[in-house]
């Protein structure tokens, strides 16, 4: 008897355990929050907490589709190359077309868009078929993109930065209802690739091939077109985030995006994406990126001496991500 | 092509460029240029090889100084030196290996955007001991070594002491300074930062708030953005380079606040000239690039060639605050940058 | 499917291999371990695509680019190795790779694979929610949704790489009824197993195959077990289990004391002898691996005590177990018996090292390691072109010979065997048995848990049985038989509950 | 009879390939060395080639615990940063010491040597706890580490660099009988951690652990001690890699090493050092940190704009991946 009640009774436990688990990132959030706005009078002014989330929008346009990598069991370390690359071309398309073919800003600001995704697209392509076909592992492979990127995009201006780029700046910088631009894009890019991920069979198959690829591959699943999509959808917002990027800048810099992967990454983590595949949300990695963001605003509001910060962000990722993980899995992972 | 025609220009008024006036710099340096000529009548046009260490070619600042080496090398020295360019990328190791590898291949003279002079300096030993010709632009210490001198010391002070002559005529009580360091570690960042506040306390101004934005604008833009959320009120934003001094001044246009804040910062990229042409920042520090460029190009020929400049070990680049007051200069500036091309 | 060859580096796997289905067959395909049955369903479910011959469905000739293309053709696949996504839900892993979708043919409608789910589920018999993760399921549990997802794709040909080695008896039966349906649908079903009695109660049709050869095709009607057997191995198999030679001695190597684990087993005590093998019996889910995980330090230990020759010890980890000389050959070879990548010879030294340390005793020396492994590798005829062979291109009766070799040269005083003859062809299994003799005639302490009642009671000295985390009775010698096993492991377990609580 | 010549046929050009893909690694070097040597006079003199093994020393220093590492199938992206912290605590200890203390220079040199070393060894520690008993990925954890440790080295010397590091340089600059003093160190490494892999069982272990977790751990092995000791060895490496660098520097910086974990990845894996774990060998990656160099130092004779170095480097190191991986493995990894 005495027994039956004991197991009862764990198990009761053991819900509530995993409850929290489950939304400890979130309960993270509403902590960090909490403590930032008695930190201090500034954090909670609307205008402070819209600029969070300009400060984010770009980071987590990167980390929607790296999450989805992620998901399915790889990586990317290029997007904050191939941001700046196609981030520059788009800007150099702008400033000739507007300047010396005399489109018009609104069709040339289009365009430009449209010519750093494709770019991006592009590299994506690339990038995929390394991986695909060549069996190159993620890891080598995007790091090998993110250096030769990273010199195209120098290349591209001689090392120079481009000013003067326009009215096109106004993607980065404007707003629409009081929303800036780029967030209002990174929340309507959330709901799609939440819909991509949870609702169509695109994002079913991320998850299966992160869970068990052998398994995917057994149930029909065209494991290598699958992952050639992701390695696309994750050039093409590297190319958005690219133009978006310079348009905050108000300059076309070819040495902007470095290391937005590894904050992005760090976000997707957070934020409960298992680096053993198979697991994530974007709801998540919304949440994570927030996170990071926070934490960096709440230091500059601080005036946070830069060293203490940065062993701060160390300290603090590694304590968020073992809150998150405790008990999920008990194999160590690469 | 721009440039040649100054050049010709200049020359015609040698005679009068004997001031050390800021503003004719440009021309003293072309004065060089002329005796350069008499140097090599009397030489066997032989062809020395530079080995020229750039500091790093992705930021705005050194790769312009590092194009401006190469321009000259080809429009003015073609025959004469051979440059042989390799970035360091910022990486005090990298710059050790480049040197080396210099070293390797028997160059004549080295020509060294220097990281940190301390850490070359057994590199300069060896360069003595094979008689490679040592020219590098900050002070190392090694007799051996030549100096066309930009001292990031200077930078600093000249920030403080118009950041203080600013703040003196504007009598702002308890005014709000804001100091944005560029990599925080970095020489130059750190000098920048150093001798800049010993120039506003001595003159009892106290920053307000010190930062870090790593010389980028991207996260020069995020945290004015969050200075803003702090600082009612900003007087003064110091940047120890250009490229943050621009997000700064873009935040603040974007706030409504640029107005009356004084924004200072040091490079005169471009786009920092522009700024300034366009009333925006209020002040960047310019090295003339174009005359240290000249100096260095013409002391590596003159050491090579065994002409004696023992006088010349140390030889400052002339520095200029570029402001909107100053129209002479800034003009000058705007040309400097026209005839690059990177001025629009 | 005819006239099917395949190759792998340096293996001729296949060598012109036919193989013809009909309409509402059931057709086994027998063979030893490593014959190339696995191979053969796996061209024909599209997995291996670079072979010679063709296939020809319903007179169409065929050739098959990927799974998703068989699939297309009506032929679905139970596969060897479990291949189910553990992180996702039953009903995604039903319909994975065919999921249905809602209204505009984007989205994914999960409401509609939910409610069909739970009807595929039904219909096998099963209960399970289909919501929950398939993660948090048994290996028997997981094989049934195999079935079930297999089922229900509408096949007109299943091939069920040994489905039942798996699960217990009565999802055998269910699985068996399941089979007649689809054959009086005319589903043609492929069938393998290594448990030949099933091939009397549901076939129709059996292909021999051999070292990848096609052997013979045959009517199961028109053979007997001794038949099969022959064409199988190339010779005749007389006796199934060795003769004993070992003797039972009353030094008692492992003694258990009220040995308590987390959820899985409670109170659980025995003793066990120098020279005896110790059956472990039970229902699947009974607790009888967990038992061998713990002691061997796979997993904690919560209360209880054991003792090894008399002296109490403590078991933390496995190198723990393995220092006092307890060690286990898992059930889950590829999982936690074999580094897979790694060559025969570096597998089977991997517990060993410690023997093949030179004179500084800091450095392995390769003469040792080698001569050592040769031994063994040698006593256990592992099939192999050398000791430098990657397990992975073993055979699963060789890769289990590969894992009992690194034990017995490990030389166990307690050695635990959690179904040692799964998955394992007639001929090995004989061999695997008296492997098992002789280390008991030298001594060594045996415990072999086994579903399969019939090798308990043929090699067993005394038996043990298990009822949902208690231990139900013990039966020794003569009463070993197969009703008093049945007797204690479907016992009462609300009484178990009420005795152990005592 | 066809049949069987047909096989032998296919079993020689298999035993070709085969050999052909295992020495691949050797054949690219030889031949990047071969067009080197053509391509600048000055590639094959002593000097030169001397120059090539004392700019590698530092990165093989961390690339040999790196392939252990990686071989175990986890990974680290803290070694440059911990160079930095662990190089600049020894140059101020040692700078103390003569300087303040008054201590024998040689015997402070041995101190400060084992002073960055043990620091190294309680950051590989604290990795491996947060790793092993915490759970968390090893991308994470390490990445977290890398930020928090360049933090901290700036916080070590207030962001300054520390000048006059007095005769401790000599171990970065010195030469016994001709070989610099790093490289000496780098020799005598190569042979230990060649022993140490191939011929202990802490180095089979490695390779079992990689291969297969759960059936090393079924085998009786403590995967979390092993792993432990590997973090704790990549440490003190980096440690002893991080005052041979300050004393190369001439000085004490912080922010030096930024990246080198990246060279010395890129090394090991072109050397053939398996990402999904296993596979590896110390002498590969001694070839592949060779290859990278000799890229590095070939492109600098040839003054190739960095740009296009960059580009280059990205590129060769994707098509030497490819050309060693084909074949060996086909799944996809992460
Ligand atoms: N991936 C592979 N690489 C190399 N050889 C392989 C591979 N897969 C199978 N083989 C070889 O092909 C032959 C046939 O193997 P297969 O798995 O088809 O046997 P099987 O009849 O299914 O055996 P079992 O009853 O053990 O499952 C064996 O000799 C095996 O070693
Ligand atoms: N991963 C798991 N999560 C939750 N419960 C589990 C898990 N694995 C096993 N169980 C439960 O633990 C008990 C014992 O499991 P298991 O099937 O391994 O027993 P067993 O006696 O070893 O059977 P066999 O050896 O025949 O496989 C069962 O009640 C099972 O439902
Ligand atoms: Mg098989
Ligand atoms: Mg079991």
């Amino acid at each position: 008897m005495n027994k039956t009640v004991d197991m009862r009774a764990n198990k009761k436990t053991h819900i509530i355990q995993t409850i929290f688990k489950k939304y400890m990132i979130y309960i993270l959030f509403i902590a960090i929050f909490a403590i930032s706005s008695f930190a201090s009078p500034a954090f909670l002014k609307v205008s402070n907490l819209v600029n969070i989330l300009r400060q984010t929008a770009i980071y987590a346009i990167i980390a929607f589709p790296i999450t989805m990598l992620i998901i399915s069991g790889v990586t990317d370390l290029s997007p904050g190359s191939v941001a700046a690359f196609t981030g520059v071309a788009g800007i150099v398309a702008y400033v000739d077309m507007t300047t010396k073919m005399g489109v018009n800003p609104v069709l040339a600001g289009l365009m430009a868009v449209a010519y750093s995704i494709l770019l991006g697209i592009i590299i994506g392509f690339v990038n995929g078929i390394i991986i695909t076909k060549f069996k190159v592992p993620a890891f080598m492979a995007t790091l090998a993109m993110m250096t030769s990127i990273r010199g195209a995009a120098l290349l591209y201006t001689g090392g120079n930065v481009i000013y003067q780029i326009g009215d096109i700046a106004v993607l980065g910088k404007g707003s629409v209802l009081g929303i800036p631009i780029p967030v209002l894009i990174m929340l309507i890019l959330f709901v799609i690739f939440t819909i991509l991920l949870k609702k169509t069979m695109y994002g079913r198959y991320i998850y299966a091939i992160g869970g068990n690829e052998e398994a995917a591959v057994a149930s029909g699943i065209n494991v290598n077109k699958i992952r050639m999509i992701s390695y696309i959808v994750q050039g093409a917002m590297g190319g958005l985030a690219g133009i978006l990027l310079m348009c905050r800048l108000n300059t076309g810099q070819p040495t902007a995006g470095e290391g937005y992967e590894f904050d992005a990454i760090t976000g997707a983590v957070l934020g409960g994406t298992s680096f053993t595949g198979g697991e994530g949300t974007m709801f998540g990695t919304l949440v994570g990126i927030l996170i990071v963001g926070m934490i960096n605003n709440i230091f500059n509001l601080l005036s946070v001496q830069s060293y203490y910060h940065q062993i701060l962000k160390g300290v603090l990722i590694v304590v968020a991500v073992i809150i998150d993980m405790r008990g999920k899995n008990s194999k160590v992972t690469a | 092509g721009g440039k040649k025609d100054k050049a010709t220009d200049a020359a015609g008024t040698t005679k009068a460029a004997e001031t050390t006036k800021a503003a004719e710099t440009t021309k003293a340096a072309e004065s060089k240029t002329e005796s350069k000529e008499t140097t090599t009548a009397a030489d066997s046009g032989k062809t020395f090889k530079i080995g020229f260490a750039a500091k790093g070619l992705s930021d705005a600042f050194t790769s312009m100084e590092a194009s401006e080496y190469m321009r000259q090398a080809k429009e003015n020295w073609a025959g004469k030196l051979e440059v042989l360019q390799v970035d360091c990328e910022f990486d005090t190791n990298k710059q050790i290996e480049v040197l080396e590898n210099f070293i390797a291949q028997d160059v004549d003279a080295i020509i060294c955007q220097t990281d940190d002079p301390e850490a070359i300096l057994p590199i300069v030993e060896e360069c003595k001991a094979k008689g490679i010709h040592f020219i590098n632009d900050l002070a190392v210490d090694c007799d051996w070594a030549y100096e066309v001198e930009s001292d990031p010391q200077d930078d600093g002070e000249l920030l403080g002491e118009y950041a203080v002559k600013w703040l003196d005529e504007k009598k702002i009580e308890n005014p709000t300074i804001l100091f944005m360091q560029g990599e925080v570690g970095n020489q130059h960042a750190n000098a920048r930062e150093k001798y800049c506040k010993e120039k506003l306390e001595a003159a009892g101004y106290k920053v307000t708030d010190t930062n870090t934005a790593n010389w980028q604008r991207d996260e020069a833009i995020a945290l004015m953005e969050n200075w803003c959320q702090v600082y009612d009120k900003i007087d003064a934003v110091i940047c120890a380079n250009d490229e943050m001094s621009l997000g700064v001044v873009q935040v603040l246009e974007q706030e409504g606040r640029l107005d009356g804040t004084m924004v200072i910062s040091v490079d005169a990229l471009a786009g920092a000239v522009k700024s300034v042409a366009d009333g925006k920042l209020t002040m960047t520090i310019g090295k003339d690039i174009v005359a240290g460029c000249d100096m260095s190009l013409q002391l590596a020929y003159d050491l090579c060639s065994g002409v004696d400049r023992s006088a010349d070990k140390l030889q400052k680049v002339p520095k200029d605050i570029i402001t909107l007051d100053d129209q002479k200069t800034l003009q000058k500036w705007i040309d400097i940058h026209t005839a690059a091309g990177t001025y629009q | 499917m005819k006239n099917i060859s395949k190759s792998f580096p340096g293996v001729r796997a296949l060598d012109h291999v036919n193989l013809k289905v009909e309409k509402g067959e059931v057709h086994i395909l027998v063979g030893e371990n490593g014959a190339g049955k696995s191979t053969l369903i796996k061209i024909l479910c599209g997995l291996h695509t670079d072979y010679e011959g063709e296939i020809v469905i319903e007179g169409e000739k065929v050739s098959l680019k990927d799974p998703h293309d068989a699939l297309k053709y009506g032929i679905a696949t139970i596969h060897q190795e479990l291949n189910q996504v553990p992180t996702m839900t039953i009903a995604e892993n039903l319909f994975l790779g065919r999921e249905p979708l809602g209204r505009g043919n984007m989205l994914i409608d999960d409401r509609r694979i939910y409610k069909e789910a739970k009807a595929i589920l039904e219909a096998q018999g099963l209960t399970y929610d289909p919501h929950m993760l398939v993660r948090n399921l048994t290996v028997s549990q997981m094989q049934m949704i195999e079935i079930a997802k297999s089922v229900s794709q509408n096949a007109r040909i299943i091939i069920m790489d040994e489905p039942t080695s798996a699960i217990t008896d009565a999802e055998v039966k269910v699985l068996f009824q399941c089979i007649k349906r689809l054959k009086s649908e005319g589903v043609g079903i492929i069938y393998i197993s290594h448990r030949l009695e099933e091939m009397f109660e549901i076939g129709d049709k059996v292909t021999i195959l051999r070292d990848g050869q096609y052997i013979d095709t045959k009517d199961v009607k028109d053979v007997t077990r001794g038949d099969i057997i022959k064409m199988m191995v190339g010779r005749e198999l007389n006796n199934i289990y060795p003769e004993k030679k070992h003797k039972v001695t009353d030094k008692v190597v492992l003694e258990v004391k009220n040995l308590t684990g987390h959820k899985r087993f409670e109170n659980i005590s025995f003793k066990l002898h120098a020279g005896e093998i110790l059956g472990l019996a039970g229902l699947m889910g009974a607790g009888r691996t967990e038992i061998a995980r713990a002691l061997f330090g796979l997993d904690p230990i919560h209360s209880g005590e054991v003792y090894l020759e008399g002296k109490k010890i403590a078991i933390k980890n496995t190198s723990d177990a393995m220092k006092h000389g307890i060690m286990m050959a898992t059930e889950d070879r590829k999982r936690y018996g074999l580094v897979l990548k790694a060559t025969i010879g570096e597998n089977i030294g991997l517990p060993n090292l410690k023997q093949f340390l030179g004179k500084s005793g800091f450095l392995l020396s390769d003469k040792k390691e080698r001569e050592k492994e040769r031994e063994v590798f040698d006593e256990l005829g592992v099939k192999a072109p050398s000791m430098h062979t990657r397990a992975s291109a073993l055979s699963g009766g060789n890769q289990q010979k590969v894992v009992l070799a690194k034990w017995i040269l490990a030389n166990p005083k307690v050695f635990i065997l959690d179904e040692p003859t799964r998955g394992i062809d007639v001929g090995a299994k004989y061999e695997i048995y008296k492997i098992m003799t002789e280390l008991a005639s030298k001594g060594m302490a045996i415990i072999m848990i086994s579903s399969e009642l019939p090798e308990v009671i043929g090699m067993c000295d005394r038996v043990i049985v298990m009822r949902e985390h208690y231990l139900s009775g013990e039966v020794s010698g003569e009463e070993i038989n197969q009703e008093y096993i049945m007797e204690f492991a479907s016992a009462n377990v609300e009484e178990l509950r009420k005795a152990n609580a005592r």
